[in-house]
């Protein structure tokens, strides 16, 4: 690394997608209010300039709540410093990012615990019992 | 097919989670390029969906694409995908080899008739079946005969979607494209030196979940990957709109990440999903490394002319022949201005 | 109750909306038939086309700014008055004969043979309603010398027959008589002895040897002869070695105006003759526009080579010997504005001596707007004066001038060009108008100081 | 080969030949024509630093005349700055003559250039339409007076396209935009855009004639 960052880049910075981002999320956010709509914003099909996404990130900042999910790869489910503002990472089995999502909701999905996963669940119990 | 399982059960045998099909879903939509609210209908789709499949054909080719699609087929998210389908034939990456291995294919051909996908990678040439073949099978003899019973083609890579390295000028070995031989079948060309694993395996997953192709440009190439130019996309975009350029490797431009028109970039005229899909796991592209787009994504783009010789940089004649051109002219003058004169001279005597 | 001031002519039937153009007679001289005058004016035409004229005829943009500034168009908006409109038939005759792609205008027919009807229409335009006075000249983007063209487009109008029958005459008469007002050397002769006896001055005649050859203008001769004792005062003034000849006198050239270059040659080389006979240092030309255009820029060409004497403009030898004090003149109190005449200023490059004469004069000078080099011309120059069937045309165009010389409120109004002098008073006596054209010629002869000669 | 290979190979090919080769046939056919001497005695010294004076001058308009010529020659003056700025000062366009002569000068922001470009295009349509309204221009105007406005003002409008799309993918329109500009080369030196290098002889020769008299040039 050293002899890389010898070649003194000094690359000028290109911030072009963040405030178009915020200020979709302020209208998702408007429509979460108004009518209970869920937003998904994928991050994933955005031509992101190097160190973009990290300022992106830093704006909107980590809230009171972070959660991490563990299947197929780990998965990381932060509140926003903007309540209702989600950032959700995907990883895979080997800690690559799969997946980057802006969701504005009350609470994604993915946290809820799932029909088929509860019954699941339920008939594993259930075998305690027999 | 029928005997095969769904996506759904595979993943389930797998242990995978309701959360974890979920997230594969979201993913699988990702990639995609569809909007996160098509996830619950993906989810559906893939649930029922069955194992197709595949029989992969490599040709005049380097094995680059197989390596890009390998490397894409470690145990990720979209190696699932690989999971789900069935590699019947792939005479590199198989253990089988010789007669053993044809026999898997026209075992395969034969149980799927009519289903099955052929994935094709390298150009056929047709200067002389000996220049390349397999088994002792001439590329051309081996391209058609599989084909005969497929669902759809897919040529992976620019040298089968458009002939490639192998078919560049002077095209020593006759190479040309699938879609110049195969005519009765649905091709997706999926161009790209390599291309990137990410749209081969999206292309596939479409067709596993949906049962269609893709929609396709007027080159037979995906749309949701092949539908803007990388210039379009390109993060770098603004310098070249504010009139700020590298105008060589190491000058302060280059340095500070400016436009790459200068350069040679090909991006305006290269249609591609590299601007966002990204190389290496998403680390970057060429151009977010400092080397210009070669448009490798393009037919013909091996003949388009210098990597580095900017897009809009003329193709005039040779100085000797625009000297050709100026001693035309200095003759046609010469020969207009005597005829002016004789004229004048003739209607002096007339008076 | 209304007053009419009476200065100009009230007249309550004048079109006003539009201008009508007056009615055209279409002239012709001689009996050729259609064909040989359609291909004499193509011949004539053709001659022309040099370096010069090709890059002026292909140069042309079809930007129309010619139009602004040619009084004819000004004054009427007609637009078959843009000057460069008025050498069409000469500018399409060089694209399909001798231009550099004349081949294949021919070969695809893209430009038309000229007709008999275009030669008609266009001696309207080429005649009538141009005075060669070069404004359009001045405004042209390209710099395209419209002016020099439209004189060479005459050529092949005059060898056609197919000019105006009164400038014809004119010109014929001049060519025939060696005045275009029928003066012969004779009567120049009793004119001068008149002049010399009138106005009490020596005025030397045929003298065998001099230095200064001073000719005049028949208009002068004929209508203003006091400029022949003016001439012959300030000349002597200057203590010149001078002399009129008989056979070498008339400096008008209506062969040029007519466009007979033939005629034009002989009365320019009677004029060179005689000043070589006689071992003449300088020809003096009167006051008298296209003369100067003649002899001083056109002279030498056409005698073939230099000249070996100086050729000036009155107004430009009064100006040297002011400025050098040969003469010297009293101070006139009175406000004076002058018109410049289109060939000794604007075309003639001699627009600065008419103002050294005019400061030796002390007058309150009062320069027209625009005056100068970018003067409105008098309406009458190129031979349009000649023209009667033009008149109202020159007449409409005179109120242009009249607005210019009425700004400057001046007293006298002064000029240094016989044919403006007469096309003037044909418009003052036209229009009931104020201002009599006066010469800068003779207001310096009325004012030499005594003591001087 | 496609479009756009066609367009800046054989198309802009054969346009510089024809450009070169038309332009030489002009200015040789009009300067081998017969020369007429002046043997009038110069008032002043003039030849060649007249010609370049007036070049010069000739660029405005004279006071007495600007009144009645402001309009088409603000005009006029927008277009000509228009296109100067949008030929030589777009960065692409840089691009392509550094790859042709080997210089390099800076460039405009493209949101400049397309200012201009646009600018261009009105005053072109503003000239355009006079030129169908006035009756001094309506009666004087040929084919080649709407040819050429054609021919120049095509190039602006599909180059400006490029960066708006309209539908068709950016190599389609540069194929169009260039082939335009092939059609502007191969016409330029036939018709009255030869006023591009015959306002140097033009003005030149008038410089020359008239700073000799002493008179207005």
């Amino acid at each position: 690394m050293t002899s890389l960052d010898n070649i003194g880049v000094q690359v000028e910075a290109v911030h072009g997608n963040v405030r178009p981002i915020l200020n979709e999320v302020l209208h998702a956010l408007d429509k979460l209010i108004d009518n209970n709509e869920t937003t998904v914003i994928d991050l994933a099909g955005l031509p992101f300039a190097p160190g973009e996404l990290d300022v992106l990130e830093e704006t909107l900042g980590q809230g009171e709540l972070s959660a991490q999910l563990d299947a197929l790869g780990s998965s990381r489910i932060q509140e926003t410093t903007y309540p209702g503002v989600w950032w959700i990472e995907h990883r895979n089995a080997h800690d690559e990012v799969v997946g980057r999502y802006l969701e504005i909701t009350r609470i994604p999905e993915i946290l809820s615990s799932q029909d088929a996963d509860i019954c699941a669940g339920r008939a594993r119990l259930g075998e305690q019992f027999e | 097919m029928k005997n095969k399982p769904t996506v759904g059960e595979i993943l389930q045998a797998k242990g995978v989670s309701r959360r974890g099909f979920l997230k594969y879903c979201a993913t699988t939509a990702s990639l995609l390029a569809l909007p996160p609210a098509m996830i619950p209908r993906i989810a559906k789709a893939i649930e029922s969906a069955r194992r197709p499949s595949v029989i992969w054909l490599s040709f005049q080719e380097c094995t680059g694409c197989t390596e890009s699609l390998t490397r894409s087929a470690a145990p990720t998210v979209e190696g699932l995908i690989f999971d789900a389908i069935s590699l019947d034939y792939h005479h590199t990456l198989q253990a089988a080899s010789g007669e053993q291995a044809e026999a898997a294919r026209h075992a395969a051909m034969e149980e799927n008739e009519g289903g099955y996908l052929v994935l094709v990678d390298g150009s056929i040439p047709m200067g002389n079946p000996g220049f390349s073949t397999i088994a002792g099978i001439s590329n051309h003899d081996m391209l058609m005969e599989t084909v005969a019973g497929a669902a759809a083609v897919v040529s992976i890579g620019t040298c089968a979607a458009f002939g490639g390295i192998p078919g560049a000028n002077p095209n020593p070995t006759g190479a040309v494209a699938v879609q110049d031989l195969v005519k009765d079948k649905p091709i997706i060309n999926v161009p790209g030196c390599p291309p990137i694993p990410m749209v081969m395996t999206a292309v596939l997953t479409q067709f596993l979940t949906f049962g269609q192709l893709p929609e396709v440009d007027k080159f037979g190439r995906p749309l949701a990957f092949f539908g803007q130019t990388i210039h379009d996309r390109c993060y770098r975009r603004p310098f070249y709109e504010q009139g700020k350029f590298a105008n060589t490797f190491d000058d302060e431009g280059a340095k500070a990440g400016w436009c790459l028109y200068k350069l040679g970039c090909k991006g305006p005229t290269t249609y591609n999903a590299c601007a966002t899909a990204k190389w290496n796991q998403g680390t970057s592209f060429p151009i977010e490394s400092g080397h210009p787009c070669l448009g490798c994504s393009e037919p013909g783009f091996w003949d388009k002319g210098g990597f580095y010789e900017p897009l809009s940089t003329g193709k005039f004649g040779s100085g000797a022949k625009v000297a050709g051109a100026a001693a035309a002219g200095v003759a046609l003058g010469v020969a207009a201005a005597a005829a002016g004169r004789s004229r004048q001279a003739k209607f002096t005597k007339e008076g | 109750m209304t007053t009419v001031d009476g200065r100009h002519e009230l007249d309550r039937e004048a079109e006003r909306l539009a201008y009508k153009p007056p009615e055209i007679r279409h002239d012709k001289q001689g009996d050729m038939e259609s064909e040989e005058r359609i291909n004499k004016a193509m011949h004539h035409f053709v001659k022309n086309f040099n370096t010069q004229t090709a890059s002026y005829l292909d140069g042309c943009l079809h930007c129309g700014m010619c139009a602004d500034a040619c009084h004819f168009h000004v004054r009427t908006d007609d637009p078959r008055y843009t000057p460069i409109w008025k050498i069409e038939l000469f500018k399409r005759t060089y694209k399909r004969q001798v231009g550099p792609f004349a081949f294949f205008y021919r070969l695809l027919g893209l430009k038309r043979h000229v007709t008999i009807e275009d030669l008609e229409e266009w001696q309207h335009l080429l005649y009538d309603s141009c005075t060669v006075c070069g404004r359009c000249s001045l405004v042209c983007p390209m710099g395209i010398d419209v002016a020099g063209l439209i004189s060479m487009a005459r050529h092949g109008m005059f060898k056609a027959g197919l000019i105006p029958e009164e400038l014809h005459d004119v010109a014929k008469r001049a060519a025939e008589t060696g005045s275009p007002l029928g003066i012969t050397p004779d009567k120049f002769e009793d004119r001068v002895e008149w002049m010399a006896d009138e106005h009490d001055v020596e005025i030397p005649m045929d003298v065998e040897q001099a230095d200064v050859l001073a000719v005049m203008s028949s208009i002068e001769i004929q209508k203003y002869p006091q400029s022949i004792a003016a001439t012959a005062k300030i000349l002597n003034a200057a203590g010149e070695s001078w002399t009129f000849r008989t056979d070498g006198f008339e400096a008008t050239n209506f062969g040029m105006l007519s466009g007979n270059p033939d005629w034009q040659k002989e009365a320019t080389m009677k004029l060179i003759d005689a000043a070589i006979k006689i071992g003449a240092k300088m020809i003096v030309l009167p006051e008298c526009g296209h003369a100067y255009m003649a002899l001083r820029w056109m002279g030498a060409n056409m005698y073939g080579k230099p000249l070996p004497f100086k050729v000036y403009h009155i107004s430009e030898y009064m100006a040297d010997a002011l400025n050098t004090g040969k003469i010297k003149v009293k101070k006139v109190e009175k406000s004076v504005t002058y018109h410049d005449p289109c060939q000794v200023s604007r075309r003639g490059g001699a627009t600065q001596a008419a103002r050294d004469v005019i400061k030796h004069l002390g007058v309150d000078f009062r320069e027209m707007e625009y005056g100068g080099d970018y003067n409105w011309c008098c309406g009458g120059g190129g031979g349009v004066v000649t023209i009667k069937r033009a008149d109202p045309l020159r007449h409409r165009v005179f109120k242009l001038k009249m607005d210019q010389v009425e700004k400057t409120e001046a007293d006298e109004l002064l000029s240094s060009c016989a044919n403006c002098r007469q096309s003037f008073d044909d418009s003052q006596q036209h229009f009931n108008w104020d201002y009599t054209m006066g010469s800068l010629m003779e207001m310096v002869a009325e004012n030499l100081e005594e003591d001087n000669s | 080969m496609d479009l756009l290979d066609f367009a800046r190979g054989p198309a802009l090919q054969w346009a510089a030949y024809i450009l070169v080769a038309g332009t030489i046939w002009r200015i040789v056919g009009i300067t081998l024509l017969k020369e007429k001497p002046d043997y009038s005695e110069p008032r002043k010294s003039a030849g060649y630093p007249a010609a370049l004076k007036v070049i010069w001058t000739r660029a405005f308009t004279a006071e007495p005349f600007a009144k009645a010529t402001l309009y088409p020659k603000m005009m006029a003056y927008v277009m000509h700055i228009g296109l100067f700025a949008v030929i030589f000062l777009f960065t692409p366009h840089i691009v392509f003559f550094e790859g042709w002569t080997g210089l390099d000068w800076p460039g405009l922001p493209n949101s400049v250039i397309f200012f201009l470009g646009v600018a261009t295009v009105v005053s072109a349509v503003a000239l355009l339409v006079r030129r169908l309204t006035n009756p001094v221009l309506k009666l004087i105007s040929n084919f080649d007076d709407y040819f050429s406005w054609f021919v120049s003002t095509l190039p602006v409008v599909t180059g400006l396209l490029i960066p708006v799309r309209v539908g068709l993918r950016y190599e389609d329109l540069l194929a169009v935009h260039i082939l335009s500009v092939a059609l502007l080369l191969i016409w330029l030196p036939f018709g009255k855009l030869g006023h591009t290098f015959l306002v140097f002889v033009t003005r030149g020769t008038t410089g020359m004639v008239f700073e000799r008299r002493g008179a207005k040039t």
